[in-house]
């Protein structure tokens, strides 16, 4: 960092009207941003708060619907706000350029990766061909990407996640533009990735003088890189300040809210479950899926799981941490036999559950339940709650009625108001929808609750309450919990025994302390290094066992 | 601002979305402003009066013949009368009390056939998309084979093997267009099966055939009214194209198809003869496929902000 | 010109460049475009079944007599005289100096190889009809040929004067049927010079042929034979000038096209004679039409007159016997029922249907007089479900004994005489759903003498019953309606059979 | 590959197998073929004739083996009524169906595309509503009788094209239209439809985040992946439009498949429909075919691994 900071980028006053009709009236209102040439400025909040649609009104990309109605954006001493379109084009890609969240979908998957970044230069300067080239192979190299010959001719579904957000930072940087702006970038990547993207965006900071705008929801990230903290809500700026100020001495209730909804390792330690009887017991599953190929392409066989055994009491609530694509979802989809396995026992309350026929699997099922993932997608949206909830005890055997009554006493516990029986899933938010899954899964008294990635798709803030409902159900239901997560923090907190998973193996389990604190496998090391902020002892607020 | 009065900004939001419309006051709020939908409602909804109350509305009978009053314009021509406003066709039957009729053959036949298309076209979707693996391979290939066979041939091949009647015409159209309910359902199926909603209600210990009803059927209801509007007025398309070819409804029904047919020989001299019954048969069409256009565009999947 | 151009818009718009207009016919060109509705299935003459085949024949060759269709005399035409030896010999003398289109000599090889040919069952002619008496043909010398008989037979003159053109030996010994398909050669007026399958075949004038034909000499330079099975699309080619002559049309056609300057719209009745047959003999199950009083009723019932009057062109007329009034042996001393739907009701009411019934009815063309006569009967309260089909079927229905009442129709292969229609009807034969012993046996005494008197005589009775029972309803005899080209100078003549050779611009 | 492409064509032969006891047992329903070889007017021995001459008077199964026998060796029998090979005949109508078919589907692409990209690039204008308009006449619109409409307005009112024939390519242009109009709805839908997709996709987003011009961001980076799905859809339109030239193909009087088939109907040319049935399905697995190729071709995700 340079001593005399100068000022690349103010938004001044900058308000955008939200169309008539919406939840409210601004999707950012009045809000005063500077970035610095050669700082990273985190906007950080929980979705909604506005904080991409900063990103994107600077860019100069928001939907047709947005308008900024007040307020002035300067960049290189022009007000981008009342710059035209023609202008603006000539700065995008050249002198601001943008990194997505989605690296999946950011690059067009019909050309080569080599022809995309190429466009760049073709727009924005007049190179030759050689010129072009050789500038893309260092650029390739510059982010860090093996082999760039290779690289560039791919096409972006033959490379990784962590390769294509490669490839769009060295889209970004390739005229060495003078901001650059980060909307979530690592959000989609599995936590090594993430780590190595945030390295190498560190990394430029320093080579490069741009300024970084760098959007995120996760404070670890925030912790991990930022220079200076801006933090959203409701599209309104609650606070802003350096990181150090703002990480460690919030002043605003929300921030503290946030940092305090943080999940932190030190939860579940000393429980004493060893002399419980055993719940579930999976031996040797293993499970292999086949793709077929098609006229072009050969057919694969993936492993997704093989020879998975472990035993869990009751309970207890056994994390099964990995990375995407690391066979912890198989994994639990086998043990609730929504796939059957190919080989393998599974014992649920010592019934041979993964020998089980069709008929008499369903008379069993009621003792493993499962809450899924994607609050959406989990609710049939044409049932009501009451009737979704009442499914399991009804396909029981339950009476309708008494199965009502039992609905509502569930809602209730569940924090929801009773007398939404009669409403759809579509009124609820995320939160809440992740509630009447819990309910719902409790509805048929279960022996064993699976939360599959039960927590990922929420906000922090929801996400801490919803932890909090999973631990004082197990306990009050003396539940066993299989709980899957990518975030090892969650696991953390919520987890007394936790296994790891890669690529379809077990590669450590144990006990929290000693899988978090002396880890013996390579690979959860590295996934405890690569945790994003992990230097950051999050403080503590006085009443944060309150929320 | 305390940590606490953070926590009600949460729980007031969450409020707030409890008060968000229900699916189905948002569909009535989309029927109001979907202008489309109410013409082709409408168009549609005044033809089934029409074909209901046909015998009330016809000035003559549809049936009754004059050949010494033949060949008489419409109103707007030169040897026109009130008495028949339409004109009467090549045997001095009156245009418009035939016309009115032919509704009814055009709505019979659309919504029989599809309605029998359908049932065949939703159980071999819904299973193909439902078991997937050997059952969606035998259900695929059977689409595939239906997909190679022409329709248009292979209907005026049965058609003029079984001999044409009108209730021919129901059972081989009903028997031949349930392709697009196969291939839409099977997709939407499959799609539907793939949520974890269903995934749930089957470890909720729900069976099979209600899994069908409760939570595949509904959410695939659209995809099939959709479909079962467009291979409707397929079915009024085609049996309009088999009767002009001599091969459909027989006379003396009054089938816009054949009336089209019977005009052809003063198609050249007396064009409204050939106009008025196209007319009709393209307006019942249009009606039918922006009510379907219209049902697709008001409701599409709730549920995702 | 204008046309041209805007063709060339139009297709410009598709994006097309390559493009010709059909040049125009008509006389500037000596050309006439002449409009078929049905695809001629082989050009040789012995292999196919259709009008256009014979048409096309009376062109591309000649047959050693000619039948003028004036007077129905026998005129000698690559013969020149015959006589009959005795009743199973026939010896002709052929004219010398006739060559066929590709150069060979016309001899008696050529009649002798032509009919020894085509009266073998092995070459599969298509007509065993027309082949079917003769025994053999011989040659005497270069110049003279007879034809042995099998057994008597009165029509032989008019096979020989019909369907059998004479083909040259040495060509078709070479290349066959597919070879006369792929390329006719002949004697006759005109010559094949292209034929394109379904779509249309040329033909020019033969400059080298005959003087002394009967037929005359050719005056039109090129005849070209287009395919539009559709009649209305005819119709709009005639209009347009894309054909010159056309022919079938339907009354309404013919009386909207005389509205049209450039072109002229004629006519004449035929032989062919439309019917409604009753399955009296209850073939086809138990069914009210087994009741003589029910088939009167529907004889009353139905208005012929008014679908003559209003739906058939000129020359047709309502026929009342089971026979085409001119026929050898038809006569018009049959009960006629006359339309009268009261009768009909008050018959049906003595036959105890008050109320009517319903009934299949088979047919197979002319919708709308099927149409006419389900709303005559409707009227008198029979119900009608028509079964509308093509003609196999239709007749395969009621040779199988499934039909209960039909209306078709039947051109005794234009033969003049009433052995063709009423005995094949009323012999017991498949066709036959009255079977009546009666007239099976007048019909068979007649059928077997060669005494006019006696064949008249049985005739008579026969036709009589039939009508008094009304086993059958003879319903009209058909006509043709002809439009084209005013510059045209064309005659049609009785017998189905257009002769472009005789046509000239005027 | 390989596998899969032995699967394929496994796959191709057991669809043409299928359909061949389809179409052979749907023609021999048609009574009896031998009436109809006969021919009007034939005496009941000249039908017996004909019976034994065509072997038509044996089992069906094994009149069935023949013809399968036959096809093995590319023989598709011979035609009843032209007495010439049924592979011949078709050699000479295909072509002509092609050519219509493929000017139909220009005609189709060429409205359509540009259409619904316009449409797409800027929705619920007036643009949007035009083509929205046209979509939805179109598949309202009977093909014969807007055959028919045109055929009085432009061939003999106006007299700008030629009424019937094939000969010059004038003579496809209202043929063309006529058939194409009825696809050209379902290929702007998908267009627009894929166009809005791809506009709000995220690599849109950084093809415009590059500063990109408009006309590459809409022609390099949107309309490629736009016109994926429309590729199989037209391929699939082509294979229906062969089928479906039946109509059309009689009105304009145009010698192709279409018009072949309509006759051989009429006169039970039994060997004649199998061959058009037959060729037409396989016509229609290699269109499927040819469709997996293009979108191979254009989308590398499926060509490369």
């Amino acid at each position: 960092m340079t001593d005399v900071a100068e000022t690349i980028l103010s938004i001044e006053g900058l308000s955008i009207a939200l169309p008539v009709g919406g939840d409210r009236s601004f999707a950012v209102e009045d809000i005063d941003i500077k970035i610095n040439s050669g700082e990273i400025l985190c906007i950080v909040g929980e979705s909604g708060s506005g904080k991409s649609v900063t990103s994107f009104a600077t860019m100069g990309l928001l939907p047709k619907i947005l308008n900024p109605s007040a307020g002035r954006i300067m960049f290189e001493g022009r007000d981008l706000l009342t710059l035209p379109e023609k202008a603006r084009k000539e700065l995008r890609g050249d002198r601001m350029a943008m990194i997505f969240q989605e690296p999946m979908s950011a690059l067009n998957p019909c050309y080569t990766v080599g022809n995309q970044i190429e466009e760049v230069f073709k727009k924005h300067r007049r190179m030759s061909a050689s010129q072009r080239r050789s500038q893309l192979l260092r650029l390739l190299e510059e982010v860090k990407l093996p082999d760039p010959e290779r690289i560039r001719s791919a096409y972006p579904h033959q490379l990784s996640g962590g390769q294509r957000q490669r490839i769009m930072i060295a889209m970004a940087l390739a005229l060495d533009p003078k901001l650059l702006i980060a909307d979530e970038p690592t959000t989609a990547l599995d936590v090594t990735t993430q780590a190595q993207i945030l390295n190498l965006i560190k990394q430029l900071k320093s080579a490069h003088s741009a300024g970084i705008m760098f959007v995120t929801h996760d404070f670890g990230v925030v912790a991990e890189i930022a220079d200076r903290v801006v933090v959203m809500q409701h599209g309104r700026i609650v606070e802003q300040g350096s990181a150090d100020e703002i990480l460690n001495r919030p002043q605003h209730p929300y921030t503290k809210v946030l940092i305090a909804a943080v999940p932190r390792k030190s939860g579940q330690a000393g429980r004493s479950i060893e002399d419980n009887p055993v719940a579930l017991l999976a031996n040797n599953v293993t499970k292999t899926f086949h793709t077929p190929g098609n006229l072009f392409t050969k057919g694969r066989t993936v492993h997704a799981v093989k020879e998975a055994s472990f035993t869990v009491r009751r309970g207890e609530t056994l994390g099964i941490v990995g990375e995407s694509g690391s066979g912890k979802t198989t994994l639990v989809r086998c043990l609730i036999r929504l796939i059957d396995p190919d080989s393998g026992e599974i014992e649920i309350n010592g019934i041979d559950f993964a020998g089980l026929n069709r008929d008499t699997l369903r008379e069993h099922r009621k003792d493993i339940q499962i809450v899924f993932q994607d609050p959406y997608g989990s609710l049939n949206p044409r049932r009501t709650v009451g009737d979704l909830i009442i499914e399991g005890p009804v396909n029981f055997g339950v009476p309708r009625a008494e199965a009502l009554q039992r609905a509502r006493e569930l809602l209730k516990i569940v924090r929801l108001d009773p007398d939404c029986m009669d409403r759809y899933p579509a009124q609820f938010s995320g939160g809440q929808r992740q509630r009447i899954c819990i309910a719902r899964a409790l509805a048929v008294e279960p022996k064993v609750l699976i939360a599959d990635e039960a927590v990922s798709a929420l906000d922090v803030s929801v996400q801490k309450e919803v932890l909090a409902l999973i631990n004082e159900i197990r306990d009050s239901f003396g539940l066993t919990v299989l709980f899957i997560t990518h975030d090892l923090r969650v696991a953390a907190q919520i987890c007394d025994n936790i296994i790891v998973m890669k690529d379809g193996e077990i590669v450590e389990r144990g006990d929290v302390n000693k899988v978090f604190g002396a880890p013996e496998h390579d690979y959860t090391k590295s996934l405890l290094d690569a945790e994003p902020g992990k230097d950051w002892v999050i403080p503590e607020f006085e009443d944060n066992t309150s929320v | 601002m305390t940590l606490q009065s953070a926590k009600q900004t949460q729980s007031a939001t969450d409020q707030q979305a409890i008060l968000r419309p229900t699916p189905r006051q948002q569909m009535i709020v989309r029927i109001k402003m979907h202008y489309s939908l109410q013409i082709g409602a409408s168009i549609l909804i005044a033809m089934i009066l029409m074909a209901i109350f046909a015998s009330f509305l016809v000035p003559h009978d549809p049936y009754a013949q004059d050949l010494s009053n033949r060949l008489v314009d419409p109103i707007w021509g030169s040897t026109g009368t009130w008495d028949h406003p339409l004109g009467t066709d090549s045997l001095g039957r009156d245009y418009l009390s035939r016309l009115i009729y032919g509704s009814r053959i055009a709505l019979m036949i659309g919504f029989s056939a599809m309605l029998i298309s359908g049932v065949i076209g939703t159980i071999l979707g819904v299973a193909a998309g439902y078991f997937g693996g050997r059952v969606d391979a035998v259900i695929s290939f059977i689409i595939l084979n239906r997909l190679s066979l022409p329709v248009t041939l292979v209907a005026l091949a049965v058609v003029s093997v079984v001999g044409s009647s009108l209730e021919v015409v129901v059972v081989v159209l009903g028997l031949l267009i349930w392709d697009r309910f196969a291939v839409v359902l099977r997709s939407a199926t499959l799609q539907v099966r793939n949520m974890e909603y269903v995934a749930a209600a089957e470890v909720l210990g729900a069976s099979f055939p209600r899994i069908i009803f409760k939570d595949i059927l509904p959410n695939i209801s659209n995809h099939l009214i959709v479909v079962a509007t467009l291979e409707m007025a397929h079915a009024i398309l085609l049996e309009a194209a088999l009767s002009f070819l001599g091969m459909g409804v027989q006379p003396p029904l009054p089938s816009w198809g054949l009336m089209v047919s019977e005009a052809r020989d003063f198609m050249f001299f007396k064009p409204w003869m050939i106009t008025v019954p196209g007319v009709a048969l393209f307006l019942l069409v249009l009606a039918i496929n922006l009510l379907g256009d219209g049902i697709r565009d008001v409701t599409t999947p709730e549920g995702r902000n | 010109m204008n046309y041209r151009k805007y063709a060339l818009t139009g297709a410009a718009l598709m994006g097309l460049t390559v493009l010709s207009a059909p040049a125009s016919a008509g006389k500037a060109d000596d050309t006439l475009k002449i409009g078929l509705r049905a695809e001629l299935q082989n050009m040789d003459a012995y292999f196919n079944t259709d009008r256009v085949g014979i048409i096309v024949a009376r062109h591309v060759w000649d047959n050693l007599l000619y039948r003028d269709p004036a007077d129905f005399s026998y005129k000698p035409a690559l013969a020149k005289s015959y006589k009959w030896v005795d009743d199973v010999t026939l010896e002709f003398e052929l004219r010398k100096g006739i060559k066929f289109h590709n150069g060979e000599v016309f001899d008696a090889d050529d009649v002798v190889y032509t009919l020894n040919f085509v009266s073998n069952p092995e070459n599969k002619v298509k007509n065993q009809r027309n082949v079917s008496w003769i025994k053999n043909a011989e040659k005497i010398d270069p110049y003279r040929v007879r034809i042995h008989l099998k057994k008597p037979f009165p029509a032989a003159l008019d096979f020989i004067a019909g369907p059998l053109p004479i083909y040259p030996n040495e060509y078709y010994a070479k290349v066959g049927p597919e070879g006369m398909n792929a390329k006719p050669i002949g004697t006759g007026l005109y010559r094949v010079v292209s034929v394109e399958p379904g779509k249309e075949m040329v033909f020019e004038k033969n400059p080298d042929y005959f003087a002394e034909s009967p037929k005359g000499q050719p005056s039109i330079g090129k005849l070209v034979f287009r395919t539009i099975p559709d009649t209305n699309t005819a119709v709009a080619e005639l209009m347009t000038g894309g054909i010159d002559w056309l022919w079938k049309l339907s009354r309404d056609q013919g009386d909207n096209l005389k509205s049209n300057p450039n072109l002229v719209v004629t006519g004449g009745g035929t032989m062919r004679i439309g019917y409604l047959q009753m399955d009296a003999a209850g073939r086809s199950g138990d069914h009210p039409l087994k009741d003589v009083r029910v088939r009167r009723a529907i004889a009353h019932a139905i208005n012929r007159k008014a679908i003559v009057d209003h739906l058939l062109p000129q020359g047709a007329n309502v026929v009342n016997p089971a026979c085409y009034p001119k026929q050898m042996g038809c006569t018009n001393d049959v009960t006629s029922y006359a339309y009268d739907p009261k009768k009909a009701k008050a018959l049906l009411a003595e036959a105890g249907y008050p109320d009517g019934f319903s009934i299949p009815f088979d047919a197979y063309r002319n919708r709308n007089f099927a149409e006419a006569m389900i709303g005559d009967l409707r009227t008198v309260g029979i119900k009608t479900e028509l079964r509308f089909n093509k003609y196999a079927p239709t007749r395969d229905n009621v040779s199988a004994g499934k039909s209960t009442m039909n209306f078709m129709t039947w051109g005794s292969y234009s033969i003049n005489d009433i052995s063709a229609i009423t005995s094949h009807f009323f012999k017991k034969g498949p066709s036959d759903l009255a079977r009546d012993d009666d007239v099976a046996k007048w019909l068979e005494a007649g059928d077997t003498s060669v005494d006019p008197a006696v064949r008249n005589e049985n005739y008579t009775k026969a036709l009589k019953k039939i009508a008094d029972q009304a086993y059958w309803l003879s319903l009209w005899n058909y006509a043709y309606v002809y439009a084209f080209n005013k510059d045209l100078d064309f005659t049609p003549t009785a017998d189905e059979i257009p002769r472009f050779f005789t046509a000239r611009w005027k | 590959m390989l596998m899969f492409a032995i699967k394929r064509l496994g796959l191709a032969l057991l669809v043409t197998f299928t359909v061949s006891i389809i179409s052979f047992s749907l023609v021999r329903m048609t009574g009896d073929v031998a009436t109809a070889i006969a021919g009007e007017g034939a005496t009941e021995a000249d039908i017996e004739i004909v019976r034994q001459q065509y072997g038509l008077d044996r089992p069906l199964s094994v009149q069935y083996i023949e013809w399968s026998g036959k096809i093995l060796h590319g023989d598709l029998g011979q035609s009843l009524f032209f007495q010439r090979p049924v592979s011949e005949i078709l050699a000479e109508k295909l072509p002509v169906t092609l050519t219509l078919g493929l000017l139909a589907l220009g005609f189709a692409v060429s409205l359509a595309i540009p259409l619904g990209v316009l449409a797409a690039v800027k929705p619920n204008s007036l643009i949007d509503r035009i083509s929205l308009i046209i979509a939805v006449l179109g598949q309202a619109m009977p093909t014969f009788w807007f055959a028919l409409v045109m055929m009085v307005v432009f061939g003999v009112i106006l007299r700008w094209l030629p009424v019937s024939g094939s000969d010059t390519l004038a003579h496809f242009v209202m043929p063309a239209i006529a058939l194409g109009y009825y696809a050209t709805p379902a290929i702007m839908r998908l267009t627009r439809a894929g166009m809005l997709d791809v506009l709000s996709s995220d690599y849109i987003r950084t093809a415009r985040a590059k500063g990109l011009d408009t006309h590459v961001i809409l022609f390099k980076h949107a309309l490629r992946n736009a016109v994926i799905p429309v590729v199989s859809l037209a391929a699939v339109q082509l294979g229906f439009m062969l089928g479906g030239s039946i109509i059309v193909e009689s009105i304009f009087s145009i010698q192709g498949v279409g018009h072949l088939a309509l006759i051989s109907i009429e006169r039970a040319d039994f060997p004649v429909i199998q061959g058009i049935v037959l060729v037409l399905a396989v016509f229609y697995i290699f269109l499927t075919l040819l469709a997996d190729i293009l979108n191979g071709w254009l989308d590398p995700r499926i060509r490369i691994s």
